[in-house]
C-alpha cells in the first residue's frame, strides 16, 4: 500500500507545474515550490499522503540572492519517506506564513528562525525569543553577522606566557606560530 | 539584571505562585530552565527557558573546515555524543559520495549502540534521583563507567571519542577488545535483575511514575515526540529500522513499544532497549572478526577539501529519538550551513510545557527526566 | 555601552590582602587551624552543571570514585555550597547566573574552573555566546584543565585545593570583595553598565572587614549612580499611636 | 448588698453609662475602667475562686409565680466570670485608642459598640449567678440576645450569620424550655437540689430527653456539631475586638450551662448508665463522640480557611469540643483540663483575635493570600500571635499544653485510645493550621505595598502582651489557675485534683512545668549559645534568594500562601466535597429558609416581646398543668 | 538526688546525645555508601561537616526569626533529651514523661518551621507544608503507640517504664509484651526520621531541598546538629518503650544503634511517596496494626 501511494505522490507531484520534483533514493524526495504554494503543498502531503511527522525546518541564509531557503522535512509513518520541501523567499523583509495549524511542532522551529535570522511567521503562537534572551545584537546566524568580530570586540584572551616557555624560546625553541596567527 | 527588576510598583494580587525550576536545580537536566506558576502544588502554567547552554554552534560550523566540525560535533550533546559524530559523517559522505567500508559500518554500529546503552543507564538513573532514589543513580553512573572504558580502549576518549570520521573510523580495533566487550555485556546483563528489582519493579516507584505525564499516541504524534518517548505510546517506529542507515538492516532486533505513555513506559522502554541494545552488540562482536577490510575509504586531504555542492539530510536513531542533520555545502572547504535537529527541541520545550500543565509540582522533574530531554541540543 | 564604562582603566594581576594585625593568642591559632582543616575535610559542592564537563561529575560522586571518602558532597542551593565548579564553557546567559549563584554562597567559597573553556575560551573561542577568561569575572582557585577532565583529574583537582585550604593558600575569594572594583568592572563590560545583582557585595564587605582602597572605584561608583542597594529589610519596632486620643 | 449585689450592679451601671456617653472617643476609656472596677469587685470574692467559701448569694429574690428566682455565685461561677471581665477588659481597652478612632470614622458607632459589650458582661455574669434553673433560662435568653446584639454590628455577612443564629437560638431555647417542663413536671420545682434529687428516680427514656433538649439547647452556643454553621462567620465579621471577646468567652457559656445541667445536676454517673442501643455506648461516649467529631471537623475546616479570623473562629468552635470531653471524663484530671482549657483558651484565643485584628487595622485586609512577611513591620504583634498559636497548638511552654497534658493522662487512665486519637488529630490539624496562619501573616515574602506599615498603636499592643504574658506565665505557673480550677471541680461535685504550682505531682507520671519550661529555656540558651559561636551573620534582602539560580525580580510572587496543604487535601479534600458538604448544604438550607422567615418574623415583632409572650405562656401553660 | 548532680546530669545528657548522634549519622551515611557499592566519608566526617559550617566567614540571614528558628531547634532537643532517661541518668524523666516529651519534640520543628518562613522561599515553605503533614501522618500512629505503652506500663514517667521492663528481663519488654505496637511504632519511625520512602519534605528535584534551600553556615549546622539529635531520640524512645531501656552502656548502645539502622536500610531502597501517599500508607498500616494491639493490650 505504502508503495502505491509512493507511486501515486511521485506521478502528482511530478504533473503540478510549480512544483520541481526529484527523487533522490527510496526514502529521500526533494521537492521545490514557490512560497506561495507551500502551505497547500504541506497541506496535501499531510492530509492525502500521511506525511504527520514534521522532522524539521531549516533556514538558509543565500545573503548573495537576497533569499532565505526554508526547507521544510516532513516524514510518512506509513511510507517511510522523507520528503524535503525547498522553498526561498526574499531577505527582505523575511516574513512568512506559519504552518503551526498544520504541524505544531512548527513552533519550535520558526521561533528559533525567528530569533537566530530575524525571520518573522505570521500566525505562529510564539515569537518571543527563546535561547537569545538576552541578546542585544543583530540575528546571529545570519551570514552578514561576523561572529569572529563580535568576540574580538568584546572579549580579551588570557595570555599564559610562563616562565619555562620563556626559557624554551630562549634556547630557540617555544611555539612557533603564535595564537593570533592560527586564529 | 538591571535595577528596575528590584523595584517594581506592586505584586500581582492572586493565588498562585511563581517557581523556576533551574538552570541551578537538581529537577532539571543540565543548564536549562522552566518557570512553572502553581497553586498549590498543581502547576497552572509552565514555561521553558533555554540557551543557557547556547554556544552557536550552527554558526561556528560555518566557519571551520569539514573535518575540524567532527571535534565540535559532539558537544551537542553531552551524554549521547556518537550519534551525533555519525550523524555528521554520514551527511558528509553522502554529499561527497564515500562508500564507507562494511568494517568501519560494523565498528560504527558497535559505538552507536554502547553510547545508547550508557546513555539509558544515565537515563534511568537520573529519573531515579528525582524521585529520591539514588541508590539506582549510583549504580547506574557506575556500571556507564565500565562501558566508558571500552570507549576509552577503542577510541582514546571516555565520553567525546572524535573517532568517526567521513570514511570510516579512525583506528582499528584493539586486541583482545571484544572479548572484554563481550565479558562486560555478560556483566551488564547479570545486572539487569538488579535494576529490576531495585528499580523497574519497584511498587514505590511504580506508583510515583504511572501515569506520570502520560500522553496518547494522537498527542505524541503531533507534538513531534520520537524516540523511546514515542515508543512509550505505543508506535513502534525506530530509524533504525524503517529508515536505516549503516549495517542494521543486516541486524536482527526488536523495538520494544509499552502502551501506557507515562513516565512508567517511558523508562520501561528504556530497560527493554537496553537488552536489545545488549543483542545487538553480540551480534556485532561475532560478525565483527570475519569482516575483514579497510576501516575507512581514502579521503582527500582533509584540510583543503571540498566537499561537492549539494544539500543532504541525514538521519540516525539516538538514545533521545530522532536526530538528523542538515548540511548544505556550496562546494567550499567548509559547510555552507548545519543545521541540527536534535530530538529534544521537541521534549524539552513544546512537549514539556504540554505534559506539565495540570500536573504535580512533585511530578514536574520526573516528566523532565522521563523524557529524557538533553538541553544542549536544544540550545546549541 | 557608554563611553563612561569605555574610559575607565582596567588593572591587572590581583593580589589576595592580608590584614596587618596577627593574632597572637596561641589557642587561637590552633583553633584557625582546626577549623582551616575542616573546611578542607568537608566541601559542598554546588550541584550546576553549567557545561558540558558536569558530564565526568556524576561518575566522580557515585560508587566507582566516591568523592565522598575525601569529604566532598554535592549540595543543591549556593547557600549550603563552599565549592562552584564551573563545568566548561559559559555562555554569557549562564555567566549571570553563576555570579549570582557566586554572590550567594557564604565565604569561605572556592571557584573551580574545569575544562580548558573556562580558561581562555577553549574550542569556542569563535563563538559570540561564550565568555572567554573566566577568572576575570570571578575569582578562580584551581583550574583543571582539559576537553573535558577525566574524574580522575577532577578529584586530583579537588585533593590540591583541600591542600590549598588547610595551608590557607586558598584564600582568592577575599579578591572578590577586596577587588570588587575590577571584577565588577568586567561584568559591566560583558553585561551593560547597569547590571545589579541582589547581593549587596560592598554592604558585606564593610560588614566583615574586607574593605580595602580597590573594593571601590569607578565601576562601583556608576552602580551606585544607577541603582539603590537592596538592604535587607530590617526590623521595625515602633509603637505609637499616630493621633492623640 | 453582698458583693455579688454589688458586681451586678456595677454592671448594669457600665452599661447605663456607657449608653449616656454616647458615641465619643471616651466611652471606650471609660468602659474600661468600669470593667476594671467590676474585676476589683470580682477580686474582694475571690475567696470563692480559692475554695475559702462555697457560695456567695445576691440579696436579690424575685417570686414568679410561686416560683423563687435567686442568684448566687459559686467556685465556677467565679471562675467563668472571671474570664468574662479579664476579656471584656482588654477587649474594651483594645478598642478605645486608634481602633476606635477608625471605626467611629468608617460611620461605627462606638455607644452601641460599647453598649453592646457590656451588655453581654451584665448578661453573662446574670446568668453565671444564676441560682436555679429558672434564673439560668433567663439568663440564657439574655446571653443569646446581647451576643447577637454585638454579631449585628459586623458587616452584611455577620448579620446574615447572626440571623441563622438567632434561628438556632430560638429553636435551642425551645428546647431548653420544654426541658425545663420536663424536669418541672418529673420534680415539681426549678431548684438545682430538687432536681438533683429526682434524677436517680428518673427513667431512662425521659432522662434521655431532657439530656437531648439541654445538649440541643445549649450546644447552640458551644457550636456543638449540627450546630456549628452559625458561629464561624458571625464571629469573624464582628467588630474586631467584638471578636476577641466573643471569641474568648461567649461560648463557653454554652459549656457553663452544660456543666451545670450534665454535670452538677443529672452526673456524669448517671450519663454513663443511659445505654444508647449497644451496652457499650452511652450518652456519655455520645456526648465525648460529639466533642471529638466537633474538634475534629472544625479544626479540619479551619485548615481550608484563608480569612484569617474565621480560621480562628473555627479553632473557637474547635476548641470547645477538648472543654467538653475533658469534663465528660468527669476524674479529677480530665475535668480539670475542660475546665483550664477554658481558661487557656480565652487568653490565647483572645490574643489570636487581637492580633489579627492589629493587622487589619495597618494593612486593611486579613485574607491569607493578600499579606505575608509582615515580622519586620510588626515584630510585637508576631511575638503575640507566636505565643497566641505556640498556646492553640498545645505545645510546651505555653498554657494550653497544660490543660490538653490533663487531657490526654485522663485518657490514658481511662483508657480510651479513640478519643485520645481523636483529640491527637485535632492537636495536630491545629498545629498546621496555626502554622499556615502565622507563616501567610508573618512570614514569607513582604508585599510591596505594606513595606511602610508600622508596628500597632500602643493601645492594641499592650492588651495584647498582657494576654501574651498570662499564656506564658500560667503555662510557666499552671498551679495559679488550677487552684481556680479546683475550687471550680469542688463547686459542681466534680473529684478535685490534687496539684501544686508547676502541676500535677504523681507517682504514675505527673508534670512539672516550672522544670519543663525551665529545661526548654536552658535549652534554648545552649541552642543560642551554640549558634552564636559561629561566624557573624548578615542580614540580606528577601530578593536575594535561592530561585532555581535565576533572578527574583520583585514582580515575582514568590510566596506560598493559596492551598497550602495540598497534600493533605487530596486525600481528604474529596470527603470534604462529598460527606461533609453535603451535609453542611442541608443545613444551610434548612437554615437558611429558617432565618428568612425569622428575618421577616424580626422585622414585624420586636423579639424581646415575642420572647416575653413565649416564655410568659410557657411559664403558664406549665403551671396550669 | 542532690540538685548539684541533677544540673551535671542536665549539662550531661544532650553532651551524651550529641556525640551518640554524630555516631548515627556516620552510620547512616557509611549504610548508604555501603549499599551503593562505594566506600562512604571518613570516621570524622560529621563533625567535620558541623565545625566547617559553623566556621563560615560569611554566614547569611534573612532576619531575626531566622535565627531564632535554628535556635529553637537546636535548643527544643537540647530540651527532649533530659527528658529521656538512660543508664546512669534519668534526669527529669518524672517531670515530664512520654506525653511531654512528644510533644517537646515537636518544638523544634515548629523552630525549624518558623526559621523557613522567615527565609521568605516558597520552596521551603513547600518543605514545611509537608513536613507538618508529614507529622499529622507519623503522629497519629506514634502516638497510639505511646497511648497503649503508657497504658499497658500504667505510667508515664519514662523511668518507670524501663524499671518495670528491667524487674522481668527480656521476657517482659515491650517488644515481647505488645509485639504488634512495637511493629506500629517501628514503621511510624521511618517517618520519624524522614527517610524514604518518607522523604518527601526534602525532595531536591522538586523543591530543591525543601527546608534546606536558604539555610547556610551556622543555620545549616544547626540543622545537622538537629539531626544528630533527632536520630538519637528516636533511637532511645523506641529502645526505652520497647526494648527495656539500658541497664548499662554497652548493651544500649548496641540497642539503640540498631534501632536507628533498620530505617536506614530501608531508606536507600525506596524513592520516596507523594505526600498524600505519605498519609494513606501511615494511616492506614501502622495505625491498623497499632489499633489492633491496643485491642490485644486493652482486651
Amino acid at each position: 500500500m505504502s508503495k502505491e501511494l509512493n507511486i501515486w505522490l511521485d506521478n502528482l507531484l511530478s504533473d503540478i507545474e510549480s512544483v520541481q520534483f526529484q527523487r533522490r533514493n527510496s526514502r529521500r524526495v526533494r521537492v521545490d515550490v514557490g512560497s506561495e504554494a507551500l502551505p497547500a503543498l504541506l497541506e496535501l502531503l499531510q492530509g492525502r499522503a500521511s506525511y504527520v511527522h514534521l522532522s524539521a525546518i531549516t533556514c538558509v541564509d543565500w545573503i548573495e540572492d537576497g533569499q532565505f531557503e526554508l526547507v521544510y522535512h516532513v516524514w510518512s509513518y506509513e511510507t517511510r519517506s522523507l520528503v524535503s520541501v525547498h522553498t526561498r523567499i526574499p531577505r527582505d523583509p523575511g516574513v512568512y506564513l506559519s504552518i503551526y495549524d498544520l504541524y505544531q511542532p512548527a513552533a519550535f522551529f520558526e521561533r528559533d528562525i525567528h530569533e537566530m535570522y530575524g525571520l518573522y511567521f505570521e500566525g505562529s503562537p510564539d515569537m518571543e525569543k527563546f535561547i537569545l534572551t538576552e541578546w542585544n545584537g543583530p540575528p546571529p546566524m545570519r551570514k552578514d553577522f561576523d561572529g569572529e568580530a563580535f568576540v574580538n570586540e568584546h572579549f580579551h584572551w588570557e595570555q599564559y606566557h610562563p616562565q619555562w616557555l620563556k626559557d624554551l624560546e630562549e634556547e630557540g625553541g617555544g611555539i612557533t606560530v603564535r595564537p593570533e596567527d592560527v586564529r | 539584571m538591571r535595577p528596575e527588576n528590584y523595584q517594581a510598583k506592586n505584586h500581582p494580587p492572586s493565588h498562585e505562585f511563581e517557581l523556576n525550576f533551574g538552570p541551578n536545580h537538581p529537577g532539571i537536566e543540565g543548564n536549562y530552565a522552566f518557570k512553572v506558576k502553581l497553586n498549590g502544588d498543581t502547576v497552572l502554567s509552565a514555561r521553558a527557558d533555554g540557551g543557557y547552554l547556547h554556544r552557536g554552534f550552527e554558526k561556528l560550523m560555518e566557519g571551520r573546515l569539514w573535518i575540524q566540525n567532527i571535534a565540535l560535533v559532539p558537544r551537542i550533546c553531552v551524554p549521547d555524543p556518537v550519534p551525533m559524530e555519525v550523524c555528521y559523517s554520514l551527511a558528509i559522505e553522502e554529499l561527497g559520495g564515500l562508500e564507507v567500508p562494511e568494517r568501519a559500518q560494523w565498528i560504527r554500529v558497535m559505538q552507536l549502540e554502547m553510547s545508547r546503552l550508557a546513555a539509558h543507564l544515565f537515563a534511568f538513573g537520573g529519573h531515579a534521583a528525582t524521585t529520591g532514589m539514588y541508590t539506582t543513580m549510583f549504580w547506574g553512573v557506575a556500571d556507564r563507567d565500565l562501558i566508558l572504558d571500552r570507549f576509552e580502549e577503542l577510541t582514546g576518549g571516555r565520553v567525546y571519542s572524535i573517532y568517526n570520521i567521513p570514511g570510516g573510523v579512525r583506528r582499528e580495533v584493539p586486541d583482545g577488545f571484544l572479548e572484554r566487550m563481550s565479558s562486560l555485556l555478560d556483566y551488564l546483563e547479570s545486572r539487569l535483575p538488579d535494576y529490576d528489582n531495585l528499580f523497574f519493579r519497584n511498587q514505590v516507584f511504580i506508583k510515583r511514575a504511572r501515569d506520570v505525564g502520560a500522553m496518547t499516541q494522537e498527542q505524541a504524534l503531533k507534538w513531534g515526540v520520537t524516540g523511546p518517548n514515542l515508543r512509550a505510546t505505543g508506535l513502534a517506529f525506530d530509524v533504525r529500522r524503517d529508515d536505516p542507515y549503516l549495517v542494521y538492516d543486516q541486524l536482527d532486533f526488536e523495538i520494544p513499544t509499552e502502551p501506557g505513555g507515562d513516565a512508567l513506559s517511558r523508562n520501561l522502554v528504556r530497560r527493554s532497549e537496553l537488552k536489545q541494545s545488549i543483542r545487538i552488540l553480540r551480534q556485532v562482536i561475532e560478525r565483527l572478526p570475519s569482516i575483514r577490510g579497510p576501516i575507512r575509504c581514502p579521503i582527500p586531504n582533509p584540510l583543503a577539501w571540498n566537499v561537492p555542492a549539494g544539500e543532504s539530510y541525514t538521519r540516525v536513531e539516538s538514545s533521545k529519538g530522532e536526530l538528523a542533520y542538515y548540511v548544505v555545502s556550496t562546494g567550499g572547504d567548509k559547510p555552507y550551513r548545519v543545521h541540527v535537529r536534535g530530538p529534544s527541541s521537541m521534549h524539552a520545550v513544546q512537549v514539556l510545557e504540554n505534559l506539565a500543565v495540570g500536573s504535580r509540582l512533585e511530578d514536574v522533574a520526573q516528566i523532565m527526566f522521563s523524557l529524557d530531554a538533553c538541553p544542549p541540543e536544544v540550545d546549541r | 555601552m557608554s563611553n563612561e564604562l569605555e574610559n575607565i582603566p582596567i588593572r591587572q594581576e590581583l593580589e589576595v590582602l592580608q590584614s596587618g594585625q596577627k593574632r597572637t593568642n596561641p589557642l587561637a591559632n590552633v583553633f584557625d587551624g582546626l577549623v582551616k582543616f575542616c573546611r578542607s575535610r568537608s566541601m559542598f559542592m554546588l550541584h550546576y552543571c553549567t557545561g558540558c564537563g558536569a558530564i565526568e561529575l556524576p561518575p566522580a560522586m557515585t560508587s566507582r570514585f566516591d568523592m565522598e571518602r575525601l569529604g566532598i558532597q554535592p549540595m543543591v542551593t549556593p547557600r549550603q555550597a563552599d565549592i562552584l565548579l564551573i563545568t566548561g564553557y559559559v555562555s554569557i546567559k549562564t555567566l549571570k547566573r553563576i555570579i549570582l549563584t557566586y554572590e550567594q554562597m557564604g565565604s569561605p567559597k572556592y571557584v573551580i574552573g574545569i575544562c580548558s573553556c573556562t580558561v581562555n575560551g577553549g574550542m569556542y573561542w569563535q563563538s559570540y555566546a561564550t565568555a572567554k577568561v573566566l577568572r576575570d569575572y570571578l575569582p578562580v582557585d584551581v583550574y583543571i584543565a582539559g576537553c573535558m577532565p577525566r574524574p580522575e583529574a577532577v578529584i586530583s583537582g579537588l585533593r590540591e585545593l583541600m591542600e590549598d585550604i588547610s595551608s590557607g593558600r586558598a584564600e582568592s575569594w577575599k579578591k572578590y570583595y577586596q577587588h570588587y572594583d575590577y571584577y565588577l568592572g568586567n561584568q559591566q563590560k560583558l553585561f551593560g553598565e547597569d547590571w545589579q545583582t541582589p547581593t549587596d557585595i560592598i554592604a558585606e564587605a564593610r560588614h566583615y572587614d574586607l574593605m580595602t582602597e580597590h573594593t571601590l572605584g569607578e565601576h562601583t561608583a556608576l552602580l551606585e549612580k544607577h541603582q539603590k542597594p537592596l538592604e535587607a529589610l530590617e526590623m521595625r519596632l515602633s509603637v505609637k499611636d499616630k493621633q492623640k486620643v | 448588698m453582698t458583693p455579688l449585689d454589688q458586681l451586678l450592679a456595677l454592671s448594669a451601671l457600665t452599661v447605663v453609662a456607657v449608653w449616656l456617653i454616647g458615641n465619643r472617643q471616651v466611652t471606650g476609656w471609660n468602659a474600661t475602667i468600669l470593667y476594671a472596677a467590676q474585676g476589683v469587685l470580682l477580686m474582694m470574692m475571690s475567696d470563692l475562686g480559692y475554695g475559702e467559701v462555697q457560695s456567695i448569694a445576691s440579696s436579690l429574690t424575685f417570686k414568679v409565680l410561686g416560683h423563687g428566682l435567686h442568684w448566687r455565685f459559686d467556685g465556677l461561677s467565679w471562675f467563668f466570670a472571671l474570664i468574662t471581665i479579664g476579656a471584656a477588659f482588654l477587649a474594651s481597652w483594645f478598642a478605645s485608642g486608634e481602633w476606635g478612632q477608625r471605626y467611629r470614622a468608617a460611620g461605627g458607632s462606638l455607644r452601641l459598640f460599647h453598649v453592646a459589650l457590656a451588655l453581654n458582661v451584665f448578661s453573662m455574669l446574670v446568668l453565671l449567678a444564676s441560682g436555679d434553673l429558672l434564673s439560668l433560662f433567663i439568663g440564657w435568653e439574655l446571653v443569646s440576645w446581647a451576643s447577637f446584639l454585638i454579631m449585628a454590628l459586623g458587616s452584611a455577612t455577620a448579620t446574615r450569620y447572626a440571623m441563622r443564629y438567632v434561628t438556632y437560638a430560638f429553636a435551642g431555647a425551645m428546647a431548653v424550655l420544654m426541658a425545663l417542663v420536663m424536669v418541672y413536671t418529673r420534680s415539681g420545682s426549678f431548684e438545682f437540689q430538687d432536681f438533683r434529687d429526682a434524677v436517680p428516680a428518673m427513667s431512662s427514656g425521659s432522662l434521655w430527653m431532657i439530656v437531648i433538649l439541654f445538649v440541643a439547647g445549649f450546644g447552640v452556643k458551644m457550636a456543638l456539631i449540627p450546630f456549628h454553621l452559625w458561629q464561624a462567620k458571625a464571629y469573624a465579621e464582628t467588630p474586631g475586638p467584638g471578636a476577641a471577646f466573643l471569641g474568648a468567652i461567649s461560648s463557653r457559656m454554652g459549656l457553663f450551662a452544660l456543666v451545670v445541667v450534665l454535670v452538677q445536676l443529672v452526673g456524669v454517673e448517671r450519663l454513663a448508665d443511659l445505654q444508647l442501643v449497644f451496652p457499650f455506648f452511652s450518652a456519655r461516649d455520645l456526648l465525648s463522640w460529639l466533642a471529638v467529631l466537633t474538634l475534629i471537623f472544625a479544626t479540619f475546616t479551619a485548615l481550608r480557611q484563608h480569612d484569617a479570623r474565621r480560621l480562628l473562629a473555627w479553632h473557637g468552635i474547635g476548641q470547645g469540643g477538648y472543654m467538653l470531653l475533658g469534663v465528660l471524663i468527669a476524674d479529677d484530671l480530665g475535668s480539670a483540663g475542660g475546665l483550664m482549657h477554658v481558661f487557656n483558651h480565652a487568653t490565647y484565643q483572645a490574643v489570636l483575635f487581637m492580633t489579627v485584628t492589629a493587622v487589619i487595622h495597618r494593612t486593611g485586609t486579613s485574607d491569607l493570600n493578600k499579606l505575608g512577611g509582615l515580622v519586620t513591620r510588626m515584630p510585637l504583634s508576631f511575638v503575640a500571635m507566636l505565643i497566641g498559636i505556640i498556646g492553640l497548638a498545645g505545645l510546651p511552654p505555653m498554657n494550653g499544653f497544660v490543660s490538653k497534658w490533663l487531657l490526654y493522662r485522663a485518657l490514658i487512665i481511662d483508657g480510651s485510645p479513640l478519643l485520645f486519637l481523636g483529640s491527637v488529630v485535632g492537636t495536630l490539624g491545629t498545629i498546621l493550621s496555626v502554622y499556615k496562619l502565622i507563616h501567610n501573616t508573618f512570614l514569607g515574602q513582604l508585599r510591596l505595598e505594606h513595606v511602610e506599615v508600622e508596628e500597632a498603636p500602643s493601645s492594641m499592643i499592650w492588651p495584647m502582651m498582657i494576654l501574651s504574658t498570662i499564656v506564658f506565665v500560667t503555662g510557666y505557673f499552671p498551679g495559679l489557675v488550677l487552684d481556680w480550677v479546683a475550687s471550680a471541680q469542688a463547686a459542681v461535685g466534680l473529684p478535685v485534683l490534687a496539684h501544686n504550682l508547676g502541676g500535677v505531682p504523681s507517682h504514675k507520671g505527673g508534670l512539672d512545668m516550672i522544670w519543663v519550661v525551665s529545661v526548654l529555656l536552658a535549652g534554648f540558651g545552649i541552642g543560642a549559645l551554640v549558634f552564636f559561636s559561629g561566624g557573624r551573620s548578615k542580614r540580606v534582602h528577601q530578593l536575594d534568594n535561592y530561585a532555581g539560580g535565576h533572578f527574583l525580580t520583585a514582580e515575582t510572587r514568590y510566596q506560598y500562601s493559596d492551598n497550602f496543604y495540598p497534600g493533605l487535601m487530596h486525600l481528604i479534600g474529596p470527603w470534604y466535597r462529598k460527606s461533609f458538604r453535603w451535609l453542611e448544604r442541608g443545613f444551610v438550607s434548612t437554615v437558611d429558609t429558617l432565618s428568612q422567615a425569622m428575618q421577616g418574623f424580626y422585622r414585624v415583632v420586636h423579639p424581646s416581646f415575642y420572647l416575653l409572650v413565649a416564655v410568659v405562656s410557657a411559664l403558664t401553660w406549665v403551671v396550669a398543668r | 538526688m542532690s540538685p548539684g548532680e541533677l544540673i551535671i546530669e542536665l549539662f550531661l545528657m544532650p553532651l551524651v546525645a550529641f556525640v551518640v548522634g554524630l555516631g548515627m549519622v556516620l552510620m547512616y551515611r557509611r549504610i548508604g555508601a555501603r549499599i551503593q557499592r562505594r566506600v562512604g566519608p571518613p570516621f570524622f566526617q560529621p563533625i567535620y561537616d558541623i565545625i566547617k559550617l559553623y566556621g563560615k566567614h560569611t554566614q547569611i540571614s534573612h532576619g531575626l526569626i531566622h535565627e531564632i528558628g535554628i535556635i529553637m531547634a537546636v535548643g527544643g532537643y537540647v530540651a527532649a533529651e533530659t527528658l529521656l532517661p538512660v543508664p546512669g541518668m534519668s534526669g527529669l524523666a518524672d517531670k515530664g514523661g512520654v506525653v511531654t516529651l512528644a510533644y517537646v519534640m515537636m518544638i523544634p520543628s515548629l523552630g525549624l518551621a518558623l526559621g523557613v518562613g522567615q527565609c521568605a522561599n516558597p520552596n521551603g515553605s513547600i518543605g514545611i507544608s509537608r513536613a507538618l503533614t508529614a507529622m499529622l501522618a507519623y503522629d497519629i500512629p506514634f502516638i497510639l503507640v505511646i497511648f497503649g505503652a503508657a497504658y499497658v506500663y500504667g505510667t508515664t514517667n519514662l523511668a518507670d517504664i524501663i524499671a518495670i521492663q528491667q524487674q522481668q528481663g527480656p521476657g517482659g519488654w515491650g517488644i515481647v509484651q505488645m509485639p504488634l505496637l512495637a511493629l506500629a511504632a517501628l514503621l511510624s519511625l521511618q517517618g520519624i526520621m524522614g527517610k524514604q520512602p518518607f522523604e518527601i519534605y526534602i525532595a531536591p528535584a522538586e523543591i530543591a531541598t525543601g527546608p534546606m534551600v536558604e539555610m547556610s553556615g551556622k543555620f545549616m549546622g544547626g540543622l545537622f546538629v538537629m539531626q544528630c539529635f533527632q536520630l538519637y531520640t528516636v533511637g532511645v524512645l523506641y529502645t526505652t518503650l520497647f526494648l527495656g531501656g539500658g541497664e548499662y552502656w554497652l548493651t544500649f548502645l548496641p540497642k539503640i544503634f540498631s534501632v536507628v539502622a533498620i530505617p536506614m536500610m530501608i531508606a536507600f531502597v525506596f524513592p520516596r511517596y507523594r505526600t498524600e501517599d505519605v498519609i494513606r500508607l501511615l494511616w492506614k498500616w501502622p495505625v491498623l496494626i497499632a489499633l489492633t494491639g491496643l485491642a490485644v493490650v486493652l482486651r
